[in-house]
């Protein structure tokens, strides 16, 4: 943790994101947003904690639930709304979606499809950040933890903890991937399974963005000063359903009291108690006028030519023979 | 006669063989509350002993079936997602499919694999909406796509009692197909018994999955100018090899209309054994996705990548006037 | 443990597969054994101590080093050759081979060549076997310590784990996976990774088989009783190489002042010391003249007929489509 | 003229490319022996920092490369076996491959993958002598298969260089294979274009891998019956229709030599799309292993299940007939 991090500014993060994410589920139920999305709402501490004690140069691999790790890294809004609606202003050109984005302007590399996948993608990028002509980067990793149950993942925490590399890895825990509550589906523990490999494992609270900070900025300065990966579980809860589609077929994988007793420890809530009313208020309506400002690029941005649908496949603009013969 | 929907009808198939084989049981993510509805009330009704709740353990439940299959079960393993299939692709092909031989015959690996969702999603990412049945059509695994849900019925039941790896393809797009249907009068159909959904005299299109139902609208609507015989193969791995070559026999002339990618693909499966096998009087065409697509970015891109009636109609045309 | 097993009866299958696998090795070099061999020699103790432990009706899934293990189990040494050296009297007539044999007359269920995946696959079995008529039966799934690094065969502890199975799951260590050194390959440790899961897993030592018997003992127990799965790791080494290549490419990968060190806890020779040398002049000889009797059914087996090629692809019969078209 | 094989061309091609550009290093299992020799000598003159020593963790170091890839270097993945790349399907085919669409061009994955074992291996089993080159043609993964040292050299140093996931197969038949070579003049060879072996004018042979050989012994044999062009693809996806085309052009007859499985295998994919598009005076003809070969069991059954030149000399001799 270099400079410290006003209040505020975590503050702001968490409410932008928090909004930005009530939008984008406006904006699926209007048809902007094809795929749906997989809303963060209730985890925004952790993108924003984690995100809050790295530089611009370290590179973050996200997930499905991803806009928060993005925002909380410093992507244009405005772009990455864009994105999830599928037009050609968006950080991917309209080709990674809600589900898959990444924006190399801000260092978000990746958010593969395949769960779990992204943890050895993390320590290949790590293992070449640190033999580069810029060492000192570090790579973070997001999860969920339904991802920890995935072979590829774990191989991946090997080769990390074997060749000492760069990287945090950060499992949100919201207690469950889809509708499956995460101690039918994990054997042991979380932290068990970092230990196993020698990797530093701890449990935070994932609610409080300060104790996020605090938690990560050590296993940051760790992998910054070559100390190797650590593994942090946040545990945390998403308020929303797995993906907009719950919204119309009501699941009853969990009850509205467990919801509830997790949205006593608001992560928005916690970190509004830090800021005087008056600030927060401004902030609040800086937010709005914002996303204003965002919704309305990314629905007035354009859609991509369909003449450009094999477009970004190949480096040498090979084109693939189309599905039809030319002479047929 | 009631309507049947094609999901409806993977869920009344599957009923009924946990119903009538205690050896059936199903596995898979989400089963506890039936997200893709293949199962649903199943849970209440046979319990977790025989519908598994999985972890995110692709390989895992793959190879724990194989060993079920192995012990005397039939799992049935269901995958949401198309390029799940990708995920597991060693462990069906190299694992479940070849333990048989491997043996000299002393064991079979009877699993089913169903993925109810094969094909494209508006924008969830080109990770998403692959089809990926060729790929088994290659590695030898027997492999079905029916396209009604009268065949889906009659397909899933073969697949559980089949003593081998099958796997199921469902096309996202014929989930909602209904058709009429006696229920007394639902059937086993055998693998590798194509279907002539419509005979006709002029050409002859193979159509794989939910294309099957594009082919029969546009041979409704090209009626007037052609006589268009729509051969449905059903199962991919066995294919119907006799039944194309005898409607090949009288109609000379073959569209394949596939959603596959195009290069490697069924379509051109089917295309070359036509030319090298079969009696044709013109070129034979077919209509593909195109070489490696990638589809499931904005669905503005999408829908180009894909197969059209358009299309179709174009290349029955060209068929005809060669 | 039910009964007893004298100490002479650990030498004599110890002396047996030591004594077979010099003899195919011997038949590699005659060219009988076309695929080589991944001799187990220095290993011995490891199979005979867990097989004795186990019932006819308990099942073993095997590996690529796997000779040991179905001798053990009480398949029939002349049709394991026969296999061996690709005979129609082989365990699986030829089609499974050295790498890959199963035996259900003695259920020897698998071994795949997919290092790692039998761990699910014994899951499977165990899973399926304990809601069987004939419950009480325990999984034995052998593995070396490559395997430990395919994620894959995680997956497959987390279910045996989270469902508690009759799975005992043994690890030979034998401290290479071909070239590559175990500590090289495994960040933390072997057992680490079956205790993040809850697995109850300890070393044992793997030279001494009345030490392994008697660690196999309480985990088959615990299995057998409904307690879950386990893991042992044993100790042991291999004094051939990989496979046998090594013959021909010698590979600088271990001292032979390492193999010297380890072949003086030979467990032929820690087993020899407990039986009388009259006794085990007996035995002995007992070994040579069945050796000769089960080289002279293998070698003198038919071997295929390649119109069967195809045979035993598909239960039904099914006959792929040949290579050239009929009317080609 | 120095003799070069085909296993010293791969390990010529490596070594310059890592000299050139030290954005190259290599990654797999065994390599600090260097097992499959692809890499002899290369830990002593680079040093564990470019040759890296892997566990047995196929999916984890594909992923590791992948990232490795993105974050500026160029990995070389060797693979012993090919059935390792069916365990690494999804990680190459929906994963590397898909990245660049996927971030809209931002980002490139230029990693080559190396199997110098393609093929049949005797009695190894029968999980470890698939030929799985089709399969990435039909995802759209650029493949290779050359046949020759030259083309062995000039393939790899293309692919090392390509901005994109390139899968590089040499047959473990080919390995042993020498030519007269001037280290002087060899060259990078381009992605997606054929070679012809020998002109001829009555038939063209398309051999893919280790075939062209067996194609080229039977050109020879066959000399006094019939002109026969040997036309080696090399790489599979891109592949060289122009050039085949144009062959096609003269001879007007097909007939393909092909190791891959029979169904949606590449032998299918060349003889659909002349079919489609080329000219033909004859149905072509395909020799291919069956549909969904296992191979690897005894030699006496594996032998049988691989394409031989006598059934090319029966089908060179059908095709020129009708
Ligand atoms: C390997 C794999 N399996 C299954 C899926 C389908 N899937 C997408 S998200 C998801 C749940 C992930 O849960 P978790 O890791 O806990 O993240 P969360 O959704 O809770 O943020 C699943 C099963 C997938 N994309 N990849
Ligand atoms: C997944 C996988 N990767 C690689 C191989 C090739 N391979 C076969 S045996 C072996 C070494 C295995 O080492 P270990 O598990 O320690 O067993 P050991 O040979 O020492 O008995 C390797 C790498 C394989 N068969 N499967
Ligand atoms: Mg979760
Ligand atoms: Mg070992």
């Amino acid at each position: 943790m270099t400079d410290p991090v006003p209040s505020e500014r975590l503050y702001r993060k968490i409410r932008f994101i928090r909004r930005f994410e009530e939008r984008s589920v406006d904006l699926v139920a209007a048809g902007e947003i094809a795929s749906g999305v997989h809303p963060c709402i209730g985890q925004e501490a952790v993108g924003v904690g984690v995100c809050s004690t790295l530089t611009h140069d370290d590179i973050v691999l996200s997930s499905h639930r991803g806009h928060g790790h993005l925002l909380a890294k410093g992507c244009d809004p405005a772009r990455v709304m864009a994105e999830m609606c599928g037009r050609v202003t968006g950080i991917d050109k309209g080709r990674g979606g809600s589900f898959h984005p990444s924006d190399f302007s801000a260092n978000v590399y990746n958010s593969t499809g395949t769960v779990g996948h992204g943890c050895a993608i993390a320590a290949g990028i790590a293992w070449s950040v640190a033999r580069s002509d810029t060492p000192g980067r570090v790579v973070v990793s997001f999860f969920g933890d339904g991802a920890v149950t995935q072979g590829a993942l774990l191989e991946g925490f090997n080769l990390a903890a074997l060749w000492q590399l760069p990287v945090v890895y950060v499992c949100e825990n919201n207690k469950y991937a889809t509708t499956l509550p995460v101690q039918t589906a994990v054997a042991g523990s979380i932290t068990a399974r970092g230990a196993a490999f020698g990797i530093p494992s701890s449990t935070v609270d994932g609610q409080d963005v300060e104790v996020v900070r605090a938690a990560t900025a050590a296993a940051v300065e760790r992998a910054r000063s070559g100390g190797g990966p650590s593994l942090l579980e946040f545990d945390t809860y998403r308020y929303h359903g797995h993906h907009t589609f719950e919204l119309k077929a009501r699941l009853k994988y969990r009850t509205e009291a467990e919801i509830a007793r997790w949205k006593r420890r608001d992560p928005l809530d916690i970190q509004a108690a830090r800021v005087p009313a008056d600030v927060r208020e401004r902030i609040d309506a800086d937010v709005e006028r914002e996303l204003d400002d965002v919704v309305a690029f990314a629905v007035g941005s354009p859609k991509p030519d369909p003449a450009d649908a094999l477009e970004y496949m190949y480096s040498d603009g090979l084109r693939p023979r189309a599905g039809v013969a030319s002479n047929a | 006669m009631p309507k049947l929907s094609y999901l409806k009808a993977l869920n009344r198939a599957l009923g009924e063989e946990m119903d009538r084989d205690p050896s059936v049981f199903v596995l898979g993510e989400d089963m506890n509350f039936a997200l893709t509805n293949v199962t649903a009330g199943f849970l209440e009704k046979y319990g977790p002993e025989r519908i598994l709740e999985m972890p995110l353990t692709e390989q895992g439940f793959t190879n724990f079936a194989t060993g079920a299959a192995m012990a005397g079960r039939r799992p049935v393993v269901e995958f949401q997602i198309p390029f799940l299939l990708l995920l597991v692709f060693e462990q069906i092909t190299n694992q479940a499919n070849k333990f048989r031989l491997m043996s000299g015959g002393q064991t079979s690996v009877p699993v089913t694999y169903v993925c109810p969702a094969a094909g494209w999603r508006a924008a969830w990412g080109a990770q998403h909406s692959d089809q990926p049945y060729s790929m088994f059509a290659h590695m030898g695994v027997k492999t079905v796509i029916p396209a009604t849900p009268r065949d889906a019925y009659g397909l899933l039941v073969t697949a559980i009692r089949d003593d081998d790896p099958v796997v199921f393809f469902g096309p996202i797009a014929t989930m909602g197909v209904r058709e009429d249907v006696d229920y007394a009068e639902l059937r086993p159909i055998p693998l590798g018994k194509g279907r002539i959904h419509r005979p006709g005299d002029d050409v002859t299109v193979v159509a794989v999955g939910h294309l099957v139902h594009d082919a029969l609208a546009v041979a409704e609507d090209m009626s007037g100018e052609a006589s268009i015989e729509v051969f449905d193969p059903r199962s991919v791995y066995p294919f119907d090899w006799d039944g194309l070559a005898s409607s090949l026999e009288r109609t000379g002339r073959l569209v394949v209309l596939d959603d596959s990618n195009r290069s490697c693909g069924m379509g051109g499966e089917i295309v070359a054994t036509a030319a090298e096998e079969m009696r044709l009087v013109a070129p034979p065409r077919r209509i593909t996705r195109p070489d490696g697509a990638m589809v499931g970015a904005a669905p503005e891109l999408d829908v180009v990548l894909q197969p059209t009636r358009e299309q179709l109609v174009a290349a029955v045309r060209k068929v005809l006037k060669s």
